[in-house]
């Protein structure tokens, strides 16, 4: 654990300025699975929707990319008429 | 024209009858609508007589008692003006803290004696380090205490 | 004005006069609510304990389910065959014609309901005061359903499927009048008075009222589209 | 009277026509010729005001119907694919209550003169739902009749006809027409109109 | 008509699309820089309370998260309109496409609620207003996506899920005000004009970091939608190949 | 033989693919189910105890509201546009036919809530066999809702508003199904076993699979006429 | 082939026609005649099979169809005023069900060409529900393409049909009869075809 790190207040605060070592952090006091199971479940929430976006985006221009070769005449006239 | 006037009619009447909604909800607000009830309602008969109902305040300091097997408790729930006590086997949530809020579900029996099925802790909305706390409390505690009951109590 | 409210009797009188046409239709909502709510102390258990616990929700939610389905009719048939396209383009103002819509409708689907509501609430032993608030908590909500419903309605209007897609706009907003409704009656069977709840009840009808016209009429005229 | 600028329909991803401009003056019938799919109803039902316009403007007496909304229909009597006829109810009742959200008087007698007209005679009492498909359409057109609009939307009205009652329709067109009276129709028969300008608008290249 | 008006410019997909595109790193970048120093108030800097301990620090995204789902809805609710009045498309593409990322937010704030009223409350669920209101939010953003994907007509759709849009905004000042017009489990507001913030000057402002970093988050990503709903709507238009064509060569 | 099951397969893929054409629809009967389930708390109130006990009531009623409403699918469209005429006019036994419809429906409608009311009864606490023996009477009794359903939608198909006269004929038919189906459940929680439930619903089932889908063709034969 | 006997239909309380005597044979086509709500699709239901007649027979090869049943379905195709087309299904998954059903082997080419005469090439993918009125019912003739039987019925097949649709229409049934096929159509539109026998029934005395 680096020394530089700030002070942590452990658990109901009783014996305050402790530095906290990393078993401790990730217990979070006994709430370890309530506080990680949000933040985990925010993480992934937030990830996913961006590759689900970016993945959306790769195939939209992948089909319009086909279309725009096959049909680019085909829309010209159209706007034309 | 025509169809002008018809428009300001139909404002009109739109906003009368916001206006009557507005009133209908101040009145309702105005009643007794309640997620549980406290003591004081309780020993006044305002609340359910043989059947399950909430019941709120705060926990007595001093007053939990913890049964040999580890999950019956007893307690006494408070508004300050008057006392029930409270018998509940089970696990506490981490939040039930003597002096702090609680929301008790259960049946009141003749004895006056409220047998809880679920218990459910209710907390204010102030967060702080515990050395605040320590100072806020030798200070001005009063102060601190008050908001807590209040939001229990208050309807 | 007089235009408005003649506008209003009319479509008033021709749905009524449709529905007694297809009496089936009326007697089938009113059937589905008395068996939903006779189904339960099949399916749960005959304990009248319980019975009289779940009783205002399980009314409540029967009555919910009835008015929502009742809904399907409430805009379709006049969608298919082409009235509703003639509706739209009629001199008078929509909302009048919609508000007669659902003032029809509920007195054929809603009313009902809170009528017999009382003889089931004695399947399930309340105490006549209970019967009393629950038909009175019917009567104040079930209008409700039915003007929210009709947004709902029209929304869903074009929509292939929209019957059961209908359910998933409605029902959220279906909610709170539940709460409330089925809280009146638990509160005045628990001897705290339901009046704080009733007037709850009546400020959403009120509000619904004065918007659920407006907001169906923008929706039928998109649907129509 | 009734002028349409630059008119632009979107259907899906189709555009079926755009740029589109006309108008119609009293006694005179536009007659909306396309093949199958060309947009004939997409263009009648913008101009009742059912669609909006993906561009472009309608407007009746100067003003633009979007403004204008109650007023406008005031004026208009459309007829659509769909008839508008409750099955349940019977021919009379389905006109007595067309005509009178149409804000016209409508009274029993008039109505069953006009029912006569259209060949329904001692038809009126049976529920619309037992007609056969052009007695239906008989009882749509017999609004024709009753409401007194200057403008006649017309979308197929001879389908389902037989020949006596197609006659009885070009009649009523061209007496509409002759007293100053203005109708947009589309047809795939070929049909006649004795009085009135005959305009034609030709849809679709496809 | 509009184009004339210069700051209506932006208001067609046409010149929306690169500007968007160009918005959406800076936007990303701002949220990665809110959330990194906004993770390291939230278990660095931040002490433990004194009630709850370490579990209240689900707050720093509980709090954000809620605060998120009404936000983008009052937001999503404005464009619609705008989209239904002005009848202009972009407005409805924003609004279809902030209502995925809304209900988003408005589940992470049940998911977290939840998880954070299991140990403090002592159940995962209770029916309060506040609850309940937040889930009816999230059945109404569910309701505002089926609706826009059961219409086939894109503008139909639009216009018709703006209705239902504007119909729920009346449950966000319901919400909101919940905790104070009824008596419900869930706490107060612990942040109010009149008193401020009655909490621990550290807490609040990781939460700030944290409410800040989800907002530039939806912006980001509320923008790469918009741009793929531009896409796939106005694929037939002339511009939309002109843009293609580029990223063909590439 | 072979064109028999040929024309079964076509039957049940066209309808799947038209099911999921309007993928709204199949989710919509799921969403109605899920929350009529959920519906239930709020309007009864919170308490466990009184939970555990009505749930497997309300799961099964729930599941036989929301296939109840499903049927209305089962051929209305069909018939609205003509495409069900032409199906009597093919050289196909119509039993045949309509067993290929009626399943298809049930894969659509039906098992989808065999496979959550799992979820759904972990919501009112039930134990894991609860959970299993729901889950299993489900699979065996809605299937059954299916077959006698399609009697009845076939017979209230010409008539107007049929929707919900539909519910008229079939609910009586639906109530043992409903007691078998709950009182399985009920039984495996006290501890009684659920076999002699379970193979009723089985009986069930194979004298629906038998007669219904004769009876159903006929009643489709004299809704044409 | 097609006999009729002593025909009588009734509906509701009226008797629409009775004692009707044809018969049809091969390369014959049958016109029914009649104003709006004599019978006439009453009449093609009948023979279809899909009602009962009131009184009298019909009989396919000298055997009442009551008692062949699916082996008369074999041999008809039944085109009414519904087209029988499923909105969500694209054109060219209707006609493939509906081939198969009809137990008629039907490959993606030869219906794609069958669309094509019918004047639907490049729309073969497009859902049904977006064509027109007349593409519609395009889609449903094109169904008499596909199947080799021997009689059509057809109910006003060349309603909302534009001119050329007739035009290809009015080909189809030529050849039909030439190939020693029947017909039998109810129309209001004139329409003439060039080969084969025409008969024609009047309804209705009115
Ligand atoms: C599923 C359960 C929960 C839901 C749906 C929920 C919902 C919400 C919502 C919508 C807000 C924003 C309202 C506003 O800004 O005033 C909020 C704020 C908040 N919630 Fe929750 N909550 C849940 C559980 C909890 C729990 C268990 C706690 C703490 C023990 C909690 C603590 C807070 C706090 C501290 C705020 C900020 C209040 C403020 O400063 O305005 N919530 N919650
Ligand atoms: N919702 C939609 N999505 C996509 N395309 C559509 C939609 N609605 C209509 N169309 C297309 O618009 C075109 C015009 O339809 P419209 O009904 O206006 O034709 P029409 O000229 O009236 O034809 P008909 O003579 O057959 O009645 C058709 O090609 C149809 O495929
Ligand atoms: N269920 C019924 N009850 C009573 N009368 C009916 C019923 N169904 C049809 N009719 C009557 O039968 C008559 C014939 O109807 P049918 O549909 O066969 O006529 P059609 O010759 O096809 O007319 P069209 O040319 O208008 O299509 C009509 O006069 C109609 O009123
Ligand atoms: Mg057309
Ligand atoms: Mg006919």
């Amino acid at each position: 654990m680096p020394s530089g790190w700030p002070k942590y207040y452990a658990l109901h605060g009783r014996d305050e300025g402790r530095e906290m070592n990393l078993s401790e952090f990730f217990a979070m006091g006994g709430y370890g699975f309530y506080v990680w199971g949000s933040y985990g479940v925010t993480a992934l929430c937030l990830i996913v929707e961006v590759v689900l976006l970016m993945r959306r985006k790769r195939t939209l221009l992948q089909r319009l990319g086909r279309m725009s070769r096959v049909t680019s005449t085909e829309v010209k006239n159209e706007i034309q008429t | 024209m025509k169809s002008r006037h018809k428009r300001l009619a139909f404002i009109v009447a739109g906003l009368a009858g916001l206006g009557g909604a507005a009133a209908l909800v101040l009145n309702a607000f105005n009643d007794n609508m309640v997620f549980f009830f406290s003591p004081t309602q309780v020993f006044a008969k305002e609340s359910p007589e043989g059947r399950n109902f909430r019941l709120g305040g705060l926990v007595e300091k001093g007053s939990l008692k913890r049964e040999d097997d580890g999950l019956t408790v007893h307690f006494v729930v408070t508004d300050t003006h008057k006392d029930i006590t409270v018998t509940y086997k089970g696990i506490l949530p981490d939040l039930f803290r003597e002096g702090q809020g609680v929301v008790a579900q259960g049946r009141l029996n003749p004895d006056g004696v409220f047998y809880a099925e679920e218990v459910l802790a209710k907390h204010d909305e102030n967060y702080m380090p515990p050395e605040v706390k320590d100072a806020l409390d030798k200070g001005k505690a009063k102060n601190v205490a008050t908001p807590t009951g209040a939001t229990l109590i208050t309807q | 004005m007089t235009s408005l409210t003649a506008a209003f009797r009319c479509i008033v009188a021709r749905d009524i006069t449709l529905a007694l046409r297809r009496r089936a239709d009326v007697l089938t909502t009113l059937f589905f609510f008395v068996i939903v709510v006779s189904l339960f102390p099949l399916g749960v258990g005959p304990e009248m304990a319980t019975l009289r616990i779940i009783a205002p929700g399980v009314v409540w939610v029967a009555a919910l389910l009835a008015s929502m389905l009742a809904l399907e009719r409430m805009f379709y048939s006049d969608y298919r065959d082409g009235t509703l396209e003639q509706m739209l383009l009629t001199p008078q103002p929509l909302p009048v014609l919609v508000l007669g819509k659902v003032f029809a409708h509920w007195l054929v689907s809603g009313l009902p309901l809170v009528l017999i509501a009382p003889l089931l609430g004695v399947q399930y032993d309340l105490p006549p005061e209970g019967l009393l608030i629950l038909a009175l908590s019917l009567l104040v909500g079930t209008p409700v359903l039915s003007l929210i419903g009709a947004i709902g309605a029209a929304l869903t209007l074009g929509v292939r499927g929209g019957g059961v897609l209908v359910s998933l706009l409605v029902l959220p907003l279906y909610i709170p009048v539940l709460i409330f409704g089925a809280g009146a009656v638990d509160a005045s069977m628990s001897g705290l008075g339901a009046q704080a709840h009733l007037s709850l009840l009546g400020a959403f009808l009120l509000g619904a009222l004065i918007l659920a016209p407006w907001a169906a009429s923008a929706a039928l005229r998109i649907s129509m589209e | 009277m009734l002028e349409v600028s630059n008119l632009e329909c979107v259907r899906g991803d189709r555009r079926l026509f755009a740029g589109m401009n006309f108008s119609l003056q009293p006694g005179e019938l536009l007659h909306v010729h396309g093949a199958n799919g060309s947009g004939k109803t997409s263009l009648l039902r913008m101009v009742c005001g059912l669609t909006a316009p993906a561009e472009g403007e309608i407007r009746w007496n100067g003003e633009s119907i979007r403004s204008l909304r109650e007023d406008y229909f005031k004026d208009v009597t459309y007829l659509g694919h769909l008839g508008g006829i409750k099955e349940e109810l019977t021919a009379l009742e389905n006109l007595r209550i067309s005509a009178e959200l149409a804000g016209v008087d409508a009274p029993e007698d008039k109505v069953v003169v006009a029912l006569g007209k259209l060949g329904l005679g001692g038809r009126e009492d049976l529920p619309a739902k037992v007609l056969s498909q052009g007695q239906k359409r008989r009882v749509a057109l017999a609004r024709l009749l009753l409401c007194n609009t200057r403008l006649w939307i017309l979308d197929e009205p001879f389908t389902a006809l037989d020949v006596a009652a197609v006659g009885v329709v070009q009649d009523l067109l061209s007496q509409h027409l002759h007293n100053g009276g203005m109708v947009i129709l589309t047809t795939h028969q070929e049909v006649d109109i004795p009085a009135g300008t005959v305009r034609r608008i030709h849809l679709g290249l496809q | 008509m509009a184009k004339k008006i210069n700051w209506f410019k932006y208001s067609s997909p046409q010149a929306f699309y690169p500007l968007a595109g160009k918005m959406i790193p800076w936007f990303a970048v701002a949220a990665l820089l809110f959330t990194l120093p906004g993770l390291y108030f939230s278990f660095f800097v931040a002490p433990a309370d004194y009630q709850q301990g370490e579990a209240y620090r689900i707050m720093f995204i509980h709090v954000p998260a809620a605060w998120m789902s009404m936000f983008i809805y009052m937001v999503m609710a404005g464009y619609a309109g705008m989209g239904l009045v002005l009848n202009s498309r972009l407005s409805s593409m924003m609004a279809s496409a902030l209502a995925p990322t809304g209900a988003m937010f408005t589940f992470l704030a049940l998911w977290t609620g939840s998880l954070w009223g299991k140990p403090m409350w002592g159940a995962w669920w209770v029916w309060d207003a506040r609850l309940t209101s937040e889930l009816i939010l999230l059945f109404l953003y569910i309701g505002f996506m089926s609706l826009y994907a059961a219409i086939d007509e894109p503008r139909r759709a639009a216009r018709a899920s703006a209705v239902l849009a504007l119909v729920g905004v009346v449950n966000i000042p319901i919400i909101y005000f919940s905790v104070k017009w009824w008596n419900t489990l869930h706490q107060g507001s612990s942040i109010t004009a009149s008193k401020g913030p009655t909490m621990e000057a550290s807490m609040f402002i990781a939460m700030i970091l944290m409410a800040m970093a989800f907002w530039m988050y939806t912006i980001a990503v509320a923008l790469m939608r918009v741009r793929c709903e531009i896409l796939e709507r106005e694929r037939h238009a002339e511009w939309v190949a002109e843009v293609l064509r580029p990223s063909r060569a590439r």
